[in-house]
């Protein structure tokens, strides 16, 4: 049984494009993961960007704050967060990894507030999400009190292309999610139960291909302290 | 004119009802021991300002030192999850929580820093922020459109912890720079802690020289590990057994006030 | 996924009509090596975009390569005083001059590397450049007072010139920057010629790294002495001699042409 | 008989203050050589700026380009031109030296264009005298084609306080020049055939204080190769 850290990194590591420019956030160590998983598999041209500034760096071990300098190390370039933020605002950003405490089924974000619960609040979301030319959304946790039928307060929304849950993928599709493929031992009932908003889903519903042996050693090679466990 | 003061002298540079900056994102390079001074002096009312805070802010909530936090994120990320300081004093409604997106802290310390008092905004469609907030739209005087607006934010003071700096307040910062030169340019006053004071002329035969220049600053304490116990790049990481057992006690006031005095010896 | 081109395939990134960005400020590293090659390919209708420029303007004015210039100063400083090229093509009505302050070039690439339509700025009360280039002035949604503002800036190419780079495009600049990673992030393409192709790994050991990063860069052309005849800080000094040729025969075409093809060995 | 050039360094170098911060552009020679006097002098801990965006620096020699690498030279900081345009436009940039081809009896100076002939433009003229908190103009040439009436053109216009000339130092007050002291040699009548715009001068005008010996020998060693003589 592929644990649901690594079969989320493989996932996100997939959905991403050789050459593309890709940013994630503060507490992202899946999309951290994801990223150095990817150059190293189908994708070594991407240009990784954090918080850090540094541009395409190159780390030697994989801390559990993902904005370390040790996700600086090995960078050719160093700009600010400013910069980075103003490539995406003028719509050169080609891919962000952002989460959310709760997700709509039209891909939007709440990382501010429930009733009478403060959250976190949205970091970098609800400027990179409008303005990013796709966003990757991911969450550990898959269940009714996540994926909700509708938003107390939105944080962010904009350009969601697939949000990569322990359970499924979805893509989203005017503008809605819909289930592109259900994980190995999911069955669309248990989908539908752990889902606050109604999807289609059933049989037919493709299957997320299993990790590949290259992918699960390259996995333990990039990530061998676990740090992909922390979010779980 | 030497700007270094004593850390006492500087941290009264800070007055109650200020909205102070701090540098440095999440578990990096805040300047946390001249906030401790701040708690140990009895600072209040204050209004912090950062896009991405930990224990800087979570401290200052737990203590009663602030009345509004104007940031995207306040959290120890995934290696101690919530800040329950912060969070329990906003709850309770002690503390107003001024939510704001990294970036639109960004636009609202550049409108600040380039003496404008508004700057428009590429982002944020879709997002509540705007209402919440009271964002306004504006009309492309150009062309089509409008644009969103984020109004100025002028910190009275920005504190921010540097690796080297000078006597004359250069400071350099070695690594992620984060915002803070911009929240230099932006506030009214500034105060560097550093790792140490060094002579001005190794600062100029350094390729990477200091990028937060002395005529923006007002004070310069030096304080080795200042950062503690959060990280400073290349010096050291943060304190992770210091933070667990704080974040673990944050949202107990008394617990906090008993715990701060035992550790930091006060 | 290398950038590195040939100097004949970067400059024929650059399309007639197009509004190119120069980098560099007035006698200091603009990227001669590629405006020369411009100039050889006989491109038009250019419109030249920069704070500050000498002979990088005056060239391209002087060979009927531009139609349009918008620059805040045209001049060889003390050194040489006027640009006699640039001078004449606006006076005979064959270049425009859109005048600008340095900072409004500065505020109108601001608005392009952040994705809006225009940037406020605190100045320009009292010049007639308001009126003469149309800025708005618009009301500020948080209170009192209006403030001018400058539409954004996109150039289609910005050219510039660096001292190493590594084939991924990654830019790194000793000394003074000038304006050149903001006009990097403000055009739609951007050419970097440079002293010195080097490693990543080289520049990654850099105390001082690239400042120009990679996903700004089209295209890298290793060109040692690209600034010449002007200055490359730290690599070479303005070549005076050249200059005071050029700058006068500067206002006669058929001069400039002769000159070039000789000097430059077309 | 001291030159027009030195005598004008050092009028200049005598109106900074220790502790301010002072900006010179492009084309500049006089104006660096007054603030590098200044400090030698009586400011020892002016804080220079220009276009390198060197904060502080200390050049060994100087050149005859103002934006020259030398204008780097030991400096502690290095930020960007556009952060010192900022820091004028925020009120906290002190003196900016600038110079115009025309300049009126306002204190507003035209570089941009005379009917028919074309100007090099105002550099950051435009933009720094409104906001800076205080310019100091100067001007090489002393005539009726400078000081004129009415300006074709105003590039910038602000809070100019003082204009120094081979002549004569005027002072803004109440938003006009008057003569503040006039040089050795200069007669009433002198200036005012020299000046396009009325202005009050008489025997009681003051003179400008003759340079010191120590301010001449402290000129000779920093401006050793007369770089002020080029704008002459």
């Amino acid at each position: 049984m592929v644990k649901a850290a690594d079969l989320m990194a493989i996932v996100m590591a997939r959905l991403l494009r050789d050459g593309e420019t890709v940013f994630h956030g503060v507490a992202s160590p899946l999309p951290m993961v994801a990223i150095l998983l990817a150059r190293r598999l189908h994708a070594p041209h991407l240009t990784y960007l954090n918080i850090t500034g540094a541009v395409g760096a190159r780390p030697t071990h994989l801390p559990r704050s993902t904005v370390d300098a040790a996700l600086a190390r090995g960078a050719p370039a160093q700009v600010t967060l400013t910069d980075l933020f103003d490539l995406a605002a003028r719509g050169r950003l080609d891919t962000v990894f952002l989460s959310g405490v709760q997700i709509d089924r039209a891909g939007r974000i709440n990382l501010s507030m429930v009733p009478g619960v403060r959250l976190p609040g949205g970091a970098g979301s609800a400027a990179l999400m409008p303005t990013a030319r796709r966003t990757i959304l991911w969450r550990t946790r898959h269940d009714r009190r996540t994926f909700v039928d509708a938003l107390p307060f939105v944080t962010a929304a904009g350009h969601v292309d697939r949000v990569v849950t322990p359970l499924c993928v979805f893509r989203r599709i005017s503008e809605q999610l819909a289930v592109e493929s259900l994980h190995s031992g999911v069955t669309p009932a248990n989908l539908s139960a752990a889902t606050g908003f109604s999807i289609a889903v059933d049989d037919s519903t493709p299957r997320t291909p299993a990790p590949t042996g290259a992918e699960l050693a390259t996995l333990a090679q990039i990530d061998p302290d676990r740090i992909r466990d922390t979010e779980f | 004119m030497s700007k270094i003061v004593s850390l006492t002298k500087a941290a009264a540079l800070v007055r109650d009802g200020d909205r102070i900056a701090i540098g440095g994102n999440t578990l990096h390079r805040a300047p946390c021991a001249l906030l401790h001074e701040l708690v140990r002096q009895g600072r209040r009312n204050l209004t912090l300002v950062k896009t991405a805070g930990s224990y800087d802010l979570d401290l200052l909530c737990a203590t009663g030192s602030a009345r509004a936090v104007e940031a995207g994120y306040v959290g120890y990320e995934n290696v101690l999850g919530l800040a329950r300081g912060y969070r329990r004093s906003v709850e309770s409604g002690q503390v107003e929580a001024h939510e704001h997106s990294c970036y639109t802290v960004i636009a609202a310390l550049r409108a600040a820093a380039q003496g404008v008092p508004f700057m428009p905004i590429a982002s944020l469609e879709g997002s509540d922020l705007i209402a919440a907030r009271g964002f306004q739209r504006i009309a492309n005087p150009y062309g089509e459109g409008v644009v969103v607006t984020i109004p100025a934010l002028s910190p009275d003071v920005a504190l921010i912890h540097v690796h080297e700096a000078d006597t004359e307040g250069d400071g350099a910062i070695f690594g992620a720079r984060f915002e803070d030169a911009l929240m230099a340019s932006a506030a009214r006053k500034v105060i560097l802690t550093c790792e140490r004071i060094v002579d001005e002329q190794l600062l100029a035969e350094r390729p990477d020289r200091a990028t937060i220049p002395r005529f923006e600053v007002d004070a310069v304490v030096e304080l080795p590990h200042g950062a503690w116990p959060l990280a400073c790049p290349g010096e050291y990481s943060y304190d992770l057994d210091f933070l667990t057992a704080f974040a673990a006690i944050a949202s107990d006031a008394d617990a906090v006030a008993g715990f701060l005095a035992e550790r930091l010896r006060w």
